[in-house]
């Protein structure tokens, strides 16, 4: 079992779970989270050039690096693991961002050792997600991703944080729910008659043995269950309360790791194993994302709260990873794995810097700052460029992620759609409008509130978090065809079948 | 051609805004302005080696038969979609890039050097020139495309240095709000782009300029099976939406992108607030280069509109109202940044009616040429204009032509060479624009005499307020100077200017026609004196005599004459009322109509109904509560009932 | 047998209404009492003299001595039980008749059984109990014998914990 | 006579309904217990009754009252350790008063 390098993104962190236990003070802390994280960065590079070595060397599975280790004999649950370039790419954000958050929560008060304690169970819960491939697991490891975060908010949180955690969870909840539902529905209808259940996705995948009404039933479903965490509309609502009121290390892992949870679950499950209900009732979810996309961008432009901003830019550009994925054709998908990795890192800078921002004004109302560009250069700079990020400055991650799928999406021939198409063009030009009035108001400008003049500039950890995301922003959005092999031999016709339909 | 060069081109510019941006804060002002005008100088020189090269080495892959050939110097692919569709990052030489590149390069020197006087002692020195640099960079990335979306990348970076150095006084509100227009309006316009391109890759497959029109390449081969812009016309199988066809539709759609970048009309808003820039930068941006990026577009897909004569029509239009419109306007400002700013809308205008009006049945496409033509001497005198300009606000420290007057008495070379640059603009010979503006009036009539005498009215009215502006700045009366009496600038600052007056003096004299011409053929000018230039000469003297009696000394003949004009004068003064328009439609209807409702739609409605939810399940659960009461009778009174209607119902149903 | 199954019959009938109508709460426990010993003639009759001795000895024996205690503890003596509400009563005697109807007529749906005789059975003795307690396969019952006693532990042990003054 | 098996039944099922009518109507609690008992032993009845009327082969009947005995035994005894201490707090041995599950 230990012999599989994939276990050890969970190892890891348990690992760092007992260290941690066993810090006695703050420094120990750092130490730990900082070592671990970067021992799993590390881990998913050294991954990375290794697959690629393996895909060039002519492996063609679907996934690599498979194992299965029997954990319920009874229902034939499996611990079962694999990867492809998508996977790969999720966990080097995934380790990136948790590199970045434990800087970022250097200073995390009161009780540092039980924030690390629940920011590394939910860290396991999504390693765990990206690796396996065994539904049941899967949704276990979800559910752990999904309860620290309760905690989390509710303690550490700002502002009406204990509604907002409940109301996170709740809907969370209820859409895992449904996933249950659809998870169940798959496995006993799965696998054709006389062959043994299961509850692995390449199996089911192969058997391709899920009745047809069962398929429009379930697909519904699982679609709905990942699409609350994806933030798709109308089931947003949990996502600008969620993130205003969460810690700011807590903001990165959930923005930029969790919501992407979603989408990824939406292909990997949802799409992966229905194709014909896929085929047959995207345009009902098409129509659902092409509404956020554009609806997210527009309640943007009229927030006043750092955070609220975020979040409903996060609504919009989460609405395109799906809107995306929903174009069932290569292109678009490529795009919407790529938009994941881009806004996971650009998201994840935003609500850093904003969290640094509020650590030292004390507020996050844009009406009450100004002219920050004078007192922290280096804070705005960066505010800056994730700014220019999102609203697709190429270069950047943002356009190569919206560019292919914009070309993906019109690729359609479907008259809806393209209608839907260019309804989500039109978010570049919003976009533009809410991230230029925040940069107006908060940077430029003269200073409105003379207190802020003593402020100080960013600390060396600070510079660390900030400096590494923008870095991966530039390497995605100046090296975009690097990544887009890396992800589009997963979305081959042979793999996905509703591809070839 | 050996791609080092060009790809020297493209990285040197890069390379200095990196330097510059990171390591600028430990630089020196001297250093980083020093390092800047090396490295544009260096730029320079290798355009200029690229482009003679081009146009004087008659190589083979350059020249075949007399007719110029469209070179693909080298092709990166950079991200591939599906397909054929691969976005390149490469370096295409033809006679209009090769022209671009020369041009912006020499005005992208004059400026960093001129710069260097203008923002002594400016905070974040190093950081202008940094943009500076990242501007040049994405201006020549822009005109050296190979593809129509390398095409929009660098149209996008553009944007965004523009954005940058117009809100370069970040502390100022008006700057910050100018750039933030700036870009949402050409952000704006950029969608059609976008759309427009997605509906011409989508059907033709490709995103390559040599496919589109057909050019042949130089080892005779194209990547498609696309080699005429008949088959991009046929690839669309006549497919049409609301009435017109998708071509038309994807046409017009990237000409809007143009309009927004060459702010043409409905778009052309942020221009004149574009002047809270740095006046050197308005020079570079806002007058020579990046607003003349949409004129370059459609000659850039000439050949495709050619295909769509209601797209060059829409084209024509447009440039034409334009034209006229910003001409008024400009009559009436008191800033003089404003002033130049719409003079060069209207001359950009005047390219675009030179591009909608040629065909190439009409000697042999002349309007294509003429619009390139102008487009390389406005760019010279109108840097000229606004470098002099410059020169002027450093000296008075004020915009506007109130607080300026007789000053040719105290800046005599800022005096001779603005003089040049107006004479330029108004068309008289010798000077530049006379060519140019007759090439394109020429075309005009050519194709008819509407847009001829339209366009000669518009020619008559720039000659009108380009010396009512020299006019007010250097004769009228003379303000209070006080102790400070304005001086010439230093040498680094009368340099360019100098070097500007010159070119203006003399560029008109080219063989345009040998360099530059829709399909590579050389073609010979020949000015039409009789029908076209000797009236338009006659226009422009008289325009120049107007002003001359209006406003060369003080009097009270504009006052009359705006009280005279029944508030025409009033509505051009306030630009028709656009900004107004504008200001109605976003914040009323866009902010206040849609975003607001949205947003109050969702905190209100979603999120009430998520939250109604959840009262509903706590009202429930206080409803039912009581059952639980704690009241062991009750307990087993409903127990009992269950049980009893249990065995009724069984009763029931054995006995019926 | 005849005579005896009437006098057991009567007894317990009566006792039993005799229990639930009377007002003082000791007689009460005293005609439980009653129909206690009443039910384990019925076990006797029934051969199963063991389960008779049981149940006097853990109900009649046990459980009635714990209710007089419990009585004389909580209750002042000669004091009536609360008068019961007339409305109380006549749900009560509702319930209880729609009961015996729903449940007579369950009886007399399987009437063909209902008057089956006596038939003779093999003597059960009490070694054949205790191999049937503490055996397991088919007719062992070590397993509910092991749970019983747990239980009857946790009981002693939960009674000890509550009923202890604090 | 015979002494069928229905003459065995209709006792119990008198004992039973006279069971609930207690437990339905009285408040004292350990009246109700009193009634539950009746309850009991008239199942314990039935049961025994009719394992042995109809499968005297077979003791499942038989040792189920054995088993019922000992849990009645065992749940009086802690009902009426929970209703003396109720005493000891409300002095009253009334169901009302045992509403709530805190003292």
């Amino acid at each position: 079992m230990f012999s599989n390098p994939l276990i050890y993104f969970v190892v890891i962190p348990v690992i760092m779970l007992l260290g941690i236990y066993l810090c006695r003070n703050m420094a120990q802390i750092r130490a730990v989270a900082v070592t671990g994280s970067l021992a799993l960065l590390a881990l998913s590079v050294w991954l990375l050039v290794d697959y690629l070595g393996l895909r060039a060397a002519g492996a063609d599975a679907p996934m690599l690096y498979r194992g299965d280790w029997t954990w319920f004999s009874a229902l034939n649950i499996q611990l079962s693991v694999g990867v492809d370039g998508i996977s790969i790419a999720m966990l080097l954000l995934s380790s990136i961002i948790l590199l970045t958050g434990s800087f970022a929560s250097w200073k995390i008060n009161p009780l540092p050792k039980e924030f690390f304690l629940w920011l590394i169970l939910l860290s396991i819960g999504v390693f765990g997600f990206f690796i396996s491939i065994d539904l049941f697991t899967m949704f276990m490891f979800y559910e752990v991703a999904l309860i620290p975060m309760y905690l989390l908010i509710g303690i550490w949180g700002t502002g009406r944080k204990e509604y907002s955690a409940m109301k996170l969870t709740l809907m969370l909840m209820g859409g895992s729910a449904f996933l249950m539902l659809s998870i169940i529905g798959i496995y006993y209808n799965g696998v054709p008659e006389g062959v043994e259940r299961t509850f692995n996705l390449l199996q089911i995948a192969q058997y391709d043995a899920i009745p047809h009404d069962w398929q429009c039933f379930l697909f519904p479903m699982a679609f709905v269950g990942f699409g609350v965490l994806g933030a798709m509309f109308p089931f947003h609502t949990w996502s600008p309360d969620g993130h205003a009121c969460a810690p700011t290390a807590v903001s990165m892992l959930h923005a930029g790791v969790l919501m992407k949870l979603g989408g990824y679950g939406c292909f990997r499950v949802a799409i992966y194993l229905m194709p014909y209900a896929a085929n047959e009732l995207a345009w009902i979810f098409l129509i659902l994302t092409g509404i956020s996309v554009v609806y997210g961008a527009f309640s943007a432009c009229v927030q006043t709260d750092l955070k609220y901003i975020n979040a409903y830019s996060s609504v919009s550009h989460c609405g395109l990873v799906l809107f995306a994925i929903l174009m069932l054709n290569t292109t678009a998908m490529t795009g919407a794995i790529m938009q994941m990795l881009s806004h996971g890192l650009m998201t994840a800078l935003f609500f850093a810097l904003i969290g640094m921002i509020y650590g030292r004004t004390h507020t996050r109302d844009i009406r009450e700052m100004g002219g920050l560009m004078k007192i922290m250069p280096f804070l705005a700079v960066c505010y800056m460029i994730a700014g220019f990020a999102s609203l697709g400055l190429p270069g950047l991650s943002g356009f190569v992620a919206e560019m292919t799928i914009f070309v993906g999406s019109f690729e359609n021939t479907n008259t809806l759609n393209r209608v839907f198409t260019i309804i989500a063009c039109c978010s570049i030009v919003i976009t533009a409008v809410y991230i230029l009035r925040v940069v107006g108001k908060l940077l430029l400008g003269p200073v409105y509130d003379k207190h802020h003049e003593e402020l100080t500039d960013a600390t060396w950890w600070e510079r660390t978090s900030t400096v590494t995301l923008i870095l991966c922003v530039a390497a995605i959005g100046c090296f975009p065809n690097f990544f887009a092999n890396l992800i589009r031999t997963t979305f081959s016709p042979e793999i996905f079948k509703v591809l070839g339909m | 051609m050996e791609p080092t060069i060009p790809i020297l081109i493209l990285c040197l510019p890069l390379l200095g805004f990196l330097v510059l941006g990171l390591l600028g804060p430990k630089m020196s002002h001297k250093a980083a302005g020093w390092y800047g005008i090396l490295s544009m100088g260096a730029t320079m020189v290798l355009a200029y080696i690229t482009a003679c090269t081009y146009f004087f080495s008659g190589a083979p892959e350059f020249i075949e038969g007399g007719v110029r050939l469209q070179h693909v110097v080298f092709n990166q692919d950079w991200l591939n979609f599906y397909k054929e569709l691969t976005i390149r990052i490469g370096f295409l030489l033809d006679p209009i890039s090769a022209l671009l590149l020369v041009v912006i390069t020499t005005i992208s020197f004059c400026v960093h050097l001129y710069s260097l006087g203008y923002m002594e002692g400016e905070k974040g020195f190093q950081r202008y020139y940094a943009f500076l640099q990242l501007f040049s960079f994405s201006m020549l990335g822009l005109v050296v495309a190979t593809n129509i979306f390398q095409m929009y990348i660098f149209w996008e970076l553009v944007g965004a240095s523009s954005y940058l150095l117009i809100g370069f006084y970040y502390q100022r509100p008006s700057a910050v709000s100018a750039s933030k227009k700036a870009f949402i309006v050409t952000r704006f316009a950029d969608l059609g782009f976008l759309i427009g391109i997605l509906i011409l890759s989508y059907f033709t497959g490709t995103f390559n300029f040599t496919d589109f029109t057909g050019t042949v390449l130089a080892n005779g081969s194209s990547v498609n099976d696309l080699v005429t812009p008949l088959n991009v016309v046929a690839s669309f199988g006549g497919a049409t939406f609301m009435g017109c066809s998708l071509l038309t539709w994807a046409l017009v759609l990237i000409f809007m992108g143009g309009m927004g970048k060459s702010a043409m009309l409905p778009l052309h808003i942020w221009l004149p607030d574009a002047m809270e820039g740095p006046t050197p930068v308005s020079a570079l941006i806002h007058a020579a280069t990046m607003v003349v990026a949409g004129v370059y577009l459609v000659a850039r897909l000439f050949p495709l509109y050619l295909m769509e004569e209601a797209a060059l029509t829409f084209i024509t239009v447009v440039g034409a109202i334009t034209a006229f419109y910003a001409a008024v306007v400009a009559c009436t400002q008191i800033d003089i940044k404003r002033v130049l700013a719409f003079s060069t809308i209207s001359q950009i205008a005047f390219m675009m009616v030179s591009l909608g009006v040629a065909r190439p049945e009409i000697h042999e496409g002349l309007g294509y040429m003429a619009s390139m033509f102008h487009l390389f001497t406005h760019a010279m005198f109108k840097a000229l204009l606004f470098l002099g300009a410059g020169a002027l606000i450093h000296a008075v420290h004020s915009n506007d032509y109130t607080a300026m007057g007789g000053l040719r008495k105290y800046m005599p070379v800022t005096h001779i060479t603005f003089l040049i640059g107006c004479l330029a603009i108004a068309g008289i010979p010798p000077f530049s624009g006379f060519f140019s503006k007759d090439e394109i009036l020429s075309a005009c009539y050519e194709n008819s005499f509407v847009w001829g005498a339209w366009m000669s009215m518009v020619a008559g009215l720039t000659a009108f307020y380009m010396f009512r502006l020299y006019y007010l700045i250097f004769w009228w009366d003379e303000p209070d100077y006080g102790h400070h009496k304005p001086h010439d600038a230093p040498w680094m600052m009368s340099l360019p200017l100098i070097f500007l007056a010159l070119v203006s003096c003399c560029c008109g004299f080219l063989h345009f026609g040998k360099f530059v011409t829709w399909n590579g053929e050389p073609y010979d000018i020949h000015i039409n004196w009789t029908g076209v230039a000797i009236p338009s000469i006659i226009i422009a003297v008289l325009a120049i005599a107007l002003a001359t009696v209006m406003y060369r000394k003080k009097n009270d003949l504009p006052a009359k004459f705006a009280k005279a004009s029944c508030g025409l004068w009033t509505a051009a003064h306030n630009r028709f009322y656009w900004d107004e328009i504008y200001l109605f439609i976003t914040h009323k209807i866009i902010f206040n109509g849609i975003c607001r409702p949205i947003a109050w739609f969702d905190r209100h409605i979603i999120d009430g109904t998520m939250d109604g939810l959840a009262w509903c399940a706590q009202r429930l659960s206080v409803t039912i509560r009581p059952l639980q009461s704690g009241n062991v009778h009750s307990y087993v009174y409903v127990y009992l009932f269950g049980a009893l209607l249990l065995g009724g119902v069984t009763a029931a149903v054995v006995l019926l | 047998m005849e005579i005896l199954y009437a006098i057991v019959a009567l007894a317990i009938i009566i006792f039993s209404v005799l229990t639930v109508t009377t007002r003082k709460i000791l007689r009460s426990a005293t005609y439980l009492l009653f129909t206690l010993f009443a039910a384990a003639i019925v076990y006797f009759m029934m051969d199963y003299e063991f389960l008779g001795a049981v149940q006097i000895a853990v109900y009649a024996g046990g459980i009635v001595v714990l209710f007089v205690f419990s009585i004389l503890l909580t209750t002042h003596p000669g004091s009536n039980s609360e008068k019961l509400a007339n409305r109380h009563v006549w749900w009560g005697i509702l319930a209880a008749v729609a009961t015996a109807a729903v449940t007579g007529w369950a009886l007399l749906s399987r009437c063909a059984d209902l008057f089956s005789s006596k038939p003779e059975m093999a003597d059960y003795t009490m070694q054949d109990l205790g191999n049937a307690m503490l055996s397991t396969g088919h007719g062992g019952y070590l397993l509910p014998f092991e749970a019983v006693s747990v239980l009857l532990l946790a009981c002693i042990i939960g009674a000890v914990v509550v009923a202890r003054k604090r | 006579m015979e002494i069928k098996l229905l003459y065995y039944l209709v006792p119990s099922l008198v004992m039973f309904c006279c069971g609930l009518y207690g437990f339905l109507t009285r408040k004292n609690m350990i009246a109700m217990l009193i009634s539950l008992e009746l309850m009991l032993n008239a199942v314990d009845i039935n049961f025994t009754v009719v394992n042995r009327y109809l499968f005297p082969g077979s003791q499942e009947g038989m040792i189920f009252t054995l088993f019922a005995i000992a849990i009645a035994a065992a749940e009086t005894a802690l009902a009426i350790a929970i209703i003396i201490n109720l005493y000891r707090v409300t002095k009253k041995v009334d169901i009302d008063e045992a509403k709530q599950l805190k003292g």
